[in-house]
């Protein structure tokens, strides 16, 4: 009897001096992230540059002393379980804010939930519908670019070049469709036709049918909206039929992945892209310079590979999270109040944000550099 | 309709009466009405498989109508919810006939392409042509009943499995009626069915009609749940999981598609702490079941239970 | 009530019927025998609309039925039962009669799934006249067991309570005494008897126990290697030099 | 005429892949009657460890073949052990249902090991493409079509000169015949998902470096051959071949002259129109899909 006794005063005692010790309950951010599935290149980078933000906070002291947890979720690149996953963060683990969903049809699912149960979402989606109407997505905000600003600083290449005629090849997803849908809103504003409009599925393996017919259309341009493999088989296949025309890639582009993939077949590809892909091609007093320095270097250093313009996306949510806890602490709504109020010529991974109560994006075409792809690695275009 | 069957709807109905008071937890809450529309689908393709012995690969194609056609119709046309759902399942109606009819010519794995192909080309419409392409579209009106919405996570839940007891319902009374023998007697035997004087072609169209019912129904609750669409949610994979669900609940019984949807619908949540692995897993667990509980969970335990009984008395 | 005209039918090279014609007067017992690969089952499944005749025509009740699928076949009130069982053997005993009387009955999917009063009153009556059927045939007890636990014997003679349930005027058995013992067989004749005599059924028979169809039928047609080489009363049969040879290269005599 | 040319260069590519798939279908069916799901995965598989051995180990390229075909051969085999054989069920259905979740599983290892992202490597060999007609078709094409042609020559000698593969057709004509003279049915089952792994993985590693190869791009091969095969009428070699080449050049020309946007949903309606005036595919035979029985 007695040493039960013993151990069970032990284990009093344990757990008293345990509730003394000041153990800082941490703060709760939630991730929804297409981990795996058929966008999981996006959720991959998104989720290392959390997690690795994530240490590098902790090991700092965390936020006023109270350490940062960050809750992920996998949301399989699924709507029904990017749907799940909100309640789940929201209501089960009370997070103070989410990060994600990676994709637009992801985020526009978990939206009600958000605005129902009042959290801030800081999508990783580029998808208008997003953030607009502003009105509507008081709890809602972006850090991927609009679509429509990689278009604008497409054309504006095009035009300086110009070029008037281009054919478009779009991946048959979200991601495709949004810009086509934006490459076709824009064309009149700059003066370009759209002579020729393709589209192939993401799993296709040869776009030569396409790229013929755009040819035959008679474009002076190919720009082709896809992530994934399709933007380097496309690449091959321009190669190989020595089309004569150049081609463009949307921001997806920028991973030195790509250019491996295509090999000598990439050279000459111009793409819009965030300046994360290209820091060490930035003049020094460049304003986001010194921090895609440290997080690039950083990235690598943890994680194989870059972080690309879409770790960039979750970077920048993830530190405008962690700005406003610090600032305001843990309150749902303050933290909201905060990106939206006071977040002007911040300077990010992504761009230089600017955020109002009438815009929750905060970027315009300036977060892209016109880049070209020369002897295998990238160069800013003049 | 037989005394069990009584009996075990009568549990669920209490338990779906109680549902607010047993999960408080609105992620879990969210997990049941997600199980309860999965298996509204189920027990649909259940029917289809288990009792007229047709394989389906296509039935996302009728959950994707039902999603499509009932949010279209409530939000450019502001009709009442309800009355939107009926209109989706005429369409699923009409879509299932087009398709029966010059399918059922078909046996075995002839049927299976033709149904996977059904659906596939119902994806590619909803991509190409759905409102929001493959994006996908919102602010769906929420589900409603007499102008009152349900959006109360407990609401929904009651909603939702409150259709899935009618479906329930409905379909043992078929199931023990006239036309349900029938099927059960295609499963059985075509000879003796044709020797029988029973018009075998327009049962398997009415009861691939009736499948594409329920499929529609099921969409159409997805849709002004999640309030959000894009056809990503209505492919092939679907169609797969829902063939999981009630090969793996047990197909000769309705009770197998409902147990299958819930256990296949919770899996994945049950399985996030293995992370990375998490696929491995539910692939694993997925094949063992397959292999050790071939007849599917529902029959093996109603068989183990009627064993334990009669060695009892 | 049946009559078959000049039927002919040709698998690959084979003449399976070549040129048959004969006819079930209506309240008989007839019986269709001959050595195997007579013909006799190819017959029953032209007669029944299983496969259409290459020539040659079906009458029932005056009406010319070949060419007709099985069903609208039964519809008439032509049912049979078949050599190889061909029970739902996953249903009840009870259940498998009840399909029979799928024809006589009208519920469709919405009212049953509904279960109007329509349907519980017809799903009474049905109930009803299968288990008389039922307990003619001596199931009654068996009827919660499923269809294929039961012994061969009783799932022959379910088969028989299964057509019985559509009603028919003419019933087609095909074999019914097949891999049942001198017992079970007296039972059956006694059965088709009674079901001749009191229900007024006509009954086509296909049978090899000659013992049997002797004993019971009122007219027999022989075939052989595809065509009639006989028909009349038993007696004359028995006596017919012509079948006792075709059975004699059979080596299985009658009786 | 260059423009179609041009069509009906891509389309053959293609083509030839489902064609490929579409052969391994059959191998199983023949041997079991299973429509083995996984298909898909032996050929990721095969483009996967094309890669590991050329990139990863440096294996010069025969040895890389070599080697990525015994690993896939290996991985049928151990799919048939592990699945097929401990299942012995009549139920088609369960069976194939394993096959998705053997899928599954494969996909969830191969994520594991070669995480989500593409993977290539250089074509077979070096060369600008060639011109046909003003039509411009890449060298690794040709390798694709010629290994596609190899495969359809080996099948036939193997199925009809040698012993195992003669034993093999018997086992589909009829396995209870053939265990009867002797034939160890359930070996003829292992080698059939031996080869058909073989088949597959050797058609990946050709096209991996055409369209690139990443772990999920299973079930999109394998619902491709699968059409492939029911076109040709299944379990039969010709029949996937041609159906196989049918649907890429159809993909192909309705992409070009019509919308690529509807590619695949005018191939499948075409796919449908033939099964629905041809219940059995092209080249299948109706009674003896009614002999067969279901």
């Amino acid at each position: 009897m007695k040493p039960l006794r013993l151990i069970l005063g032990a284990l009093l005692l344990l757990v008293l001096t345990a509730s003394f010790v000041p153990a800082q309950e941490p703060i709760r951010i939630g991730a929804i992230l297409s981990v795996t599935g058929a966008a999981s290149f996006l959720g991959e980078p998104e989720k290392n540059t959390i997690l690795m933000l994530k240490d590098q906070i902790n090991k700092a002291g965390g936020i006023n002393g109270r350490p940062v947890e960050v809750i992920i979720e996998d949301s399989k690149s699924d709507e029904t379980q990017a749907v799940l996953a909100a309640k789940k963060l929201v209501e089960r683990d009370k997070v103070v804010a989410v990060i994600g969903p990676s994709t637009t049809g992801e985020s526009m699912a978990v939206i009600p939930t958000m605005t129902q149960n009042k959290v801030m979402l800081i999508s990783a989606a580029a998808g208008t519908g997003i953030t607009l109407p502003v009105k509507e997505r008081y709890w809602i905000f972006k850090t991927a670019q609009y679509d429509m600003s990689a278009v604008e600083a497409i054309y504006t290449t095009l035009k300086k070049k110009g070029i008037a005629k281009i054919g478009v090849i779009t991946i048959t997803t979200g991601y495709g469709d949004a810009g086509r849908k934006a490459l076709h809103e824009m064309a009149p504003k700059y003066g370009i036709t759209i002579v020729a409009d393709e589209r192939y599925g993401p799993k296709d393996a040869d776009m030569t049918t396409q790229l013929t017919k755009i040819k035959a259309a008679g474009a002076q341009a190919v720009i082709n909206w896809s992530v994934g493999p399709g933007q380097v088989v496309v690449t091959k296949n321009w190669h190989a039929l020595k089309m004569g025309i150049p081609l463009y890639q949307s921001h997806g582009w920028g991973s030195k992945k790509n250019i491996e993939l295509a090999g000598k077949a990439a050279e000459g590809v111009i793409a819009p892209l965030g300046r994360v892909v290209v820091w060490n091609k930035l003049p020094d007093n460049h304003v986001q310079k010194s921090l895609l320095k440290k997080f690039v270097t950083d990235y690598t250093a943890r994680f194989k590979g870059e972080p690309g313009q879409f770790g960039a996306h979750t970077y920048d949510s993830m530190q405008m999270i962690l700005e406003a806890l610090k600032k305001v602490g843990p309150d749902r709504s303050k933290l909201r109040d905060y990106v939206e109020n006071n977040l002007k010529k911040w300077p990010g991974a992504g761009g230089v944000y600017t955020m109002s109560p009438t815009d929750h994006c905060g970027l315009d075409k300036n977060a892209f550099e016109m880049v070209v792809v020369k002897n295998g690695d990238w160069m800013l275009l003049k | 309709m037989t005394r069990e069957h009584g009996i075990a709807l009568l549990i669920l109905a209490a338990l779906v009466l109680a549902i607010p008071s047993i999960v408080t937890d609105s992620y879990v809450m969210t997990l049941m009405i997600f199980s309860g529309i999965n298996a509204i689908a189920a027990i649909g393709l259940c029917i289809l498989m288990g009792s007229a012995g047709q394989v389906s690969l296509g039935q996302a194609g009728f959950y994707g109508i039902g999603a499509y056609a009932s949010s279209v119709l409530s939000q450019s046309f502001g009709l009442p919810v309800p009355a939107c759902m009926a209109g989706a399942a005429i369409v699923s109606a009409l879509a299932a006939v087009i398709l029966a009819v010059p399918s059922l010519r078909l046996k075995g794995h002839y049927l299976a392409v033709a149904t996977l192909g059904f659906g596939e080309i119902v994806y590619i419409v909803l991509n190409e042509f759905g409102p929001g392409g493959p994006s996908g579209f919102g602010d769906i009106p929420p589900l409603s009943f007499a102008g009152v919405a349900i959006t109360e996570p407990a609401h929904v839940a009651w909603t939702v499995w409150g259709f899935l007891l009618l479906v329930l319902v409905f379909s043992l009374n078929l199931l023990n009626a006239r036309p349900g023998r029938a099927l059960r007697a295609l499963h059985g035997s075509e000879t003796a069915c044709s020797a029988m004087g029973l018009d075998i072609v327009r049962l398997k169209i009415k009861v691939f009609v009736l499948s594409a019912v329920y499929a529609s129904i099921a969409g159409s609750l997805y849709a002004h749940y999640v309030t959000f669409i894009s056809p990503s949610s209505f492919s092939f994979f679907h169609s797969v999981l829902l063939l999981m669900m009630v090969v793996l609940g047990g197909i000769t019984t309705v009770w197998g598609g409902v147990i299958g949807a819930v256990i296949i619908t919770l899996l994945p949540e049950t399985l996030k702490s293995f992370e990375e692995l998490d696929v491995l897993a539910y692939g694993l667990i997925l094949t063992l079941s397959l292999l050790f509980l071939r007849r599917g969970i529902v029959p093996i335990v109603i068989d183990k239970f009627r064993t334990s009984e009669r060695g009892h008395a | 009530m049946l009559d078959i005209r000049n039927i002919t039918k040709v698998f690959g090279g084979l003449r399976a019927l070549d040129d048959v014609s004969f006819s079930v007067p209506a309240q008989s017992v007839s019986a269709l025998i001959g050595p195997n690969g007579a013909g006799k089952t190819t017959m029953m499944n032209i007669i029944s609309g299983m496969f259409p005749p290459d020539e040659g025509s079906v009458s029932f009740n005056q009406d010319v039925i070949s060419g007709l699928a099985p069903a609208a076949i039964a519809r008439r009130g032509l049912s049979r039962t078949f050599q190889h069982l061909e029970l739902f053997g996953e249903m009840t005993v009870l259940e498998n009669v009840l399909v029979g009387r799928y024809i006589k009955s009208r519920s469709g999917f919405v009212a049953s799934g509904l279960r109007l009063p329509s349907v519980r009153a017809e799903e009474k009556e049905n109930r009803e006249r299968s288990l008389d059927i039922l307990a003619s045939i001596g199931l009654a007890e068996k009827r919660e067991e499923r269809a294929a636990n039961l012994p061969l014997g009783e799932q022959r003679i379910l088969e028989i309570g299964r057509a019985l349930a559509t009603e028919p005027t003419l019933l087609l058995l095909d074999e019914p005494a097949a891999g049942l013992n001198i017992r079970e067989t007296r039972d059956l004749g006694e059965m088709i008897v009674r079901l001749n005599a009191d229900r007024g059924i006509t009954i086509l028979l296909v049978e090899h126990d000659m013992d049997l169809v002797m004993r019971i039928s009122t007219a027999i047609t022989v075939l052989n290697f595809g065509q009639k080489i006989a028909s009349g009363k038993p007696s004359d049969i028995q006596r017919n030099p012509d079948v006792i040879a075709a059975y004699l290269g059979d080596e299985e005599p009658p009786c | 005429m260059t423009v179609f040319l041009q069509f009906l260069f891509s389309g053959l590519t293609v083509g030839s892949v489902y064609a490929l798939i579409g052969m391994g279908f059959n191998i199983i069916y023949n041997a079991t009657s299973i429509i083995n799901l996984a298909q898909g995965e032996f050929v990721v598989i095969g483009g996967l460890l094309m890669w590991f051995f050329l990139e990863s180990c440096n294996v010069p390229f025969f040895a890389a073949i070599g080697l990525s075909i015994l690993s896939a051969g290996l991985i049928g085999l151990i799919m048939e052990r592990l699945t097929i054989r401990p299942l012995r069920t009549n139920d088609l259905l369960v069976m194939t249902m394993v096959t998705i979740a053997v899928s599954i599983v494969m996909r969830g290892l191969l994520m594991f090991k070669f995480g989500k992202e593409p993977y290539s490597y250089a074509a077979f060999t070096e060369g600008d493409p060639l011109v046909i007609g003003g039509a411009v078709i890449q060298l690794q094409t040709f390798w694709v079509l010629g290994i596609t042609a190899a495969c359809i020559l080996g099948l036939y000698a193997f199925f009809n000169l040698t012993m195992v593969g003669k034993a093999m057709r018997a086992c589909s004509f009829d396995p209870t015949a053939a265990s009867l003279v002797g034939i160890p049915v359930s070996r003829m089952i292992m080698f059939s998902f031996i080869l058909s792994a073989v088949v597959g993985a050797v058609g990946g590693a050709a096209i991996t470096p055409i369209s690139l190869m990443e772990y999920d791009k299973g079930p999109m091969l394998a619902v491709k051959g699968f059409c492939a095969a029911i076109m040709g009428g299944l379990g039969r070699g010709r029949g996937a071949i041609v159906g196989g080449l049918t649907i890429g050049i159809l993909e192909s020309m309705t992409a070009g002259y019509l919308h690529s946007g509807l590619k695949d949903a005018v191939a499948l309606v075409i796919l449908l129109a033939i099964l629905f005036f041809r219940p059995a595919g092209m080249f299948g035979n109706t009674t003896m899909q009614r002999l067969k029985g279901h």
